[in-house]
């Protein structure tokens, strides 16, 4: 058992012959063990939090051409904190006809249900909360108690606005919900498992955005929908709804949907890289030790991150119907023939060499995405040929 | 494993208060959200059961799915906030009777049978419920037709449910 | 198996308790000087108009059914997918077919102009 | 261990409590909460006889499942046949709707 190669067994084993040694029973020390880890894994995804603060304020100033944070500490490090106490000592204000016990349990529910996802998480080959062997359905369950949380928030902060930020945000993120799960059936009909290690063990030779890049994009799109984030944020829409379903919301409360919704992004940014691109995999680097492996995981994490973003202070907010339109007419389908056709090509290509395997698999999306793109500009020269046809009509009116 | 048995009763006991809420509560968006903590008990009680599959489909269908529908349905049909006039039948008391009766009869007949006080035998080593599920879902001597024919009811519910919910006035 | 669920029992318990900490705090440290202007509901200054019940569209609950439905059947589908890699290609069209009975229910709704925003 | 007994003798406190509700409630959708209860009760009796029976048979879980579609549909037809009638109607009350009465 050595320290270096495996951290948490070794930190287990010793808390567990010292807690054993005082006198404690068998089960107790296991409990109280499991428990340090919760609270560690936890601890560190807040800290963590924190620190997202500070990056996603920097990296929007620089995609604005600003400078962002820079008083507090070297380059604005100490942001943050400074932000968090003043959440912290900020008035706390119930509006009038809130419902009380709903009104404060939204947030933590929000909180909760994206620190809900680090349990299957896998940091490293031998650092993870839990190898559950239904970890895809898992990433779902713990979304449709942040989805609750948000109804619950709207309806019991007595706002009519909110009310409509949260109908129309719920119906975005159920309606987006779905090519997220069908993309997600990929690695696990690549891997043949829905546990989170068995996907990234997977992908030790290659990774799965080389077997299906296009449900890599899918995934990734789905994901940017269900986080709420530009170019789907109509959740916040301020010009229209001001801010959506935390409205009402001040202090503290809404600090907890911030933070919420910024390691939601950061989570999504880690899950796309451990269904797609390989998890702690870095062509062999992770054999160092868990440690490195543990790094690499959250550098990939953080660039899925970083793209989100990216994608966020580009893209302008499109419109509810269609978004809708786009998620129904579009991403649904080609999510499930993506679907059928990679359970197809998988099973008939599952017997040949690895390179027969690989390149038919890539090829398969590469035609298929050369055939979604042809669909995507027949509309589009149609759409403009309507449009345009509005247009010259319109002109000749005027004249 | 008293435990064990310990947090059954606790989960049990959630189940059933909140389910008493459900029909008793006069708000019914605070009825939806009581369901979502009896169905979240049921969750519970399918990890105790060690069917992890179902304790997360259950999360997955039941409270980010069903429930979400019953909210939306409450809201849609409603006109004020607070729920006016009484929410139970004149005759409640009786069917609190027929309830009761139904559940001393289940009792009853729970208890004249043989098998009641079995417990569970351990896993076989290397059991994969999910992969089995799988199997039994596809193979052709066992649940094939009714995997096709859910696929075929929930076709029908679905063009059922939005032509019913769909028409132009 | 159950020491997995135990594992995430405790998670939720933690995960419940550090968001309602960080309240606690933030409520003790935090004033409190109410009063019925600033726990008026938010509207950008204007006063309040009707209740905040307002009517809405029906098409929220069409896009809600649809997800259902399909929610639904992807749940039928993970079983079908982890158990894929020692199946045959039989196993395989049966899945295909299970989905595209569904897809049809889609096309469907998209026919009879279901999916418009309208 | 948990014996069987605990679990049937659960789900039949739910299931009567379902039908309480089914049996009580005037407002149609809370008539559906109730349902919701008692596919909910036979569902816990459906997994506790697939975990206390033979695990190696999958039907209690299969049924399972298929009680999941069913309430779903029975969930989807049901709102969307109240919706309707409350756009018809204006009212929600199960004992008002007695067009068919007569």
């Amino acid at each position: 058992m050595n320290f270096w190669f495996d951290p948490v067994n070794f930190i287990a084993h010793w808390l567990n012959s010292l807690l054993v040694g005082w006198g404690m029973a068998e089960w107790l020390a296991a409990l109280i063990i499991q428990l340090v880890g919760v609270v560690v894994l936890i601890s560190l995804m807040m800290v963590f939090d924190v620190f997202l603060v500070w990056v996603e304020r920097k990296v929007v100033a620089r995609f604005q051409d600003r400078l962002g944070p820079n008083r507090v500490g070297p380059f604005g490090i100490f942001q943050p904190f400074a932000d968090i106490i003043k959440l912290i000592i900020k008035e706390d204000i119930t509006p009038d006809g809130a419902d009380k016990v709903v009104y404060n349990l939204a947030p933590i529910l929000s909180l909760m249900s994206v620190l809900l996802l680090w349990a299957i998480v896998p940091l490293a080959p031998v650092i993870f909360g839990v190898d559950l062997n239904v970890g895809a359905l898992y990433i779902v369950a713990a979304g449709s108690i942040g989805t609750l949380s948000i109804i619950m928030a709207a309806w019991s902060s007595n706002n009519k606005y909110a009310l409509i930020g949260a109908f129309r945000q719920v119906a975005v993120l159920v309606s987006f919900e779905i090519p997220m799960i069908a993309t997600m059936l990929i690695p696990t009909i690549l891997a043949g498992s829905m546990g989170m290690n068995e996907i990234v063990h997977g992908q030790q030779t290659v990774w799965y955005v080389v077997l299906a890049p296009l449900a890599a994009l899918t995934f990734l799109i789905a994901a940017i929908a269900e986080l709420g984030r530009s170019p789907f944020d109509l959740n916040e829409a301020e010009s229209e709804i001001v801010a959506g379903f935390h409205i009402e919301y001040t202090g503290m409360k809404f600090g907890l949907f911030y933070a919420g919704e910024l390691l939601h992004a950061f989570t999504f940014g880690g899950f796309w890289a451990i269904l797609f691109l390989g998890g702690y995999h870095f062509f062999g680097l992770e054999n160092l030790g868990p440690l490195v492996a543990m790094v690499i995981l959250f550098a990939k994490a953080m660039f899925g991150y970083w793209v989100i973003m990216w994608v966020r202070y580009t893209v302008m907010r499109i419109r509810i119907d269609q978004m809708l339109a786009f998620n129904w007419k579009f991403l649904t389908p080609v999510a499930f023939v993506l679907l059928m056709l990679t359970a197809l090509m998988n099973t008939l290509l599952r017997n040949t060499p690895s390179a027969v395997y690989i390149v038919g698999m890539l090829l398969t999306n590469v035609i298929l995405g050369w055939i979604i793109v042809e669909i995507l500009r027949g509309f589009s020269r149609r759409e403009r040929q309507r449009t345009e046809g509005i247009a010259s009509v319109t002109a000749a009116a005027q004249h | 494993m008293i435990a064990t048995q310990i947090f059954f009763l606790i989960t049990g006991l959630v189940i059933l208060g909140s389910a008493l809420m459900v029909v008793t509560t006069r708000n019914l968006i605070h009825a939806a959200l009581w369901l979502i903590v009896t169905l979240f008990g049921v969750a519970v009680l399918y990890a105790i059961l060690n069917a992890s599959f179902l304790a997360v489909v259950q999360v997955v269908v039941y409270i980010g799915a069903i429930a979400i529908l019953f909210i939306f349905a409450v809201m849609l049909t409603h006109k004020e906030m607070r729920d006016r006039g009484p929410q139970l039948n004149n005759g409640w008391w009786l069917n609190a009777i027929i309830s009761l009766l139904t559940f001393g009869g289940l009792f009853w007949m729970l208890q004249s049978w043989s098998g009641v006080s079995k417990t569970a035998a351990d896993f076989p080593s290397g059991f994969d419920a999910v992969g089995q599920l799988g199997r039994a879902l596809i193979s052709p001597d066992a649940f094939v037709l009714p995997f096709e024919v859910a696929s075929v009811l929930l076709l029908a519910a679905l063009v059922g449910a939005v032509y019913i919910a769909f028409n132009r006035k | 198996m159950q020491n997995e669920w135990l594992y995430i029992g405790l998670f939720f318990v933690i995960g419940l308790l550090i968001p309602v900490a960080a309240l606690l705090i933030s409520w003790i440290v935090s004033p409190k000087k109410p009063n019925p202007i600033k726990q008026s509901t938010y509207e950008c200054g204007m006063e309040t108009v009707g209740e905040n019940w307002v009517q809405f569209k029906a098409q929220y609950y069409i896009f809600a059914l649809v997800f259902l439905v399909f929610d639904v059947e992807t749940v039928f589908l993970f079983p079908w997918a982890v158990s894929l890699g020692s199946l045959s290609l039989f196993a395989v069209i049966e899945g295909i077919v299970f989905i595209l009975i569904l897809i049809a229910g889609l096309v469907y709704a998209w026919r009879k102009g279901m999916l418009e925003w309208v | 261990m948990i014996p069987l007994s605990w679990f049937l003798i659960l789900s039949a406190a739910l299931f009567s409590i379902g039908l309480f509700g089914v049996l009580s409630r005037r407002n149609a959708v809370a008539i559906l909460l109730g349902i919701e209860l008692m596919l909910n009760a036979a569902n816990i009796n459906l997994v506790s006889f697939w975990r206390y029976g033979d695990v190696s048979l999958m039907a209690g879980q299969v049924f399972a499942i298929i009680v999941f579609a069913v309430a779903a549909s029975e969930v989807a037809v049901g709102l969307a046949l109240v919706i309707s009638v409350y756009r018809r109607r204006n009212t929600v009350i199960a004992d008002e709707l007695d067009l068919l009465k007569w």
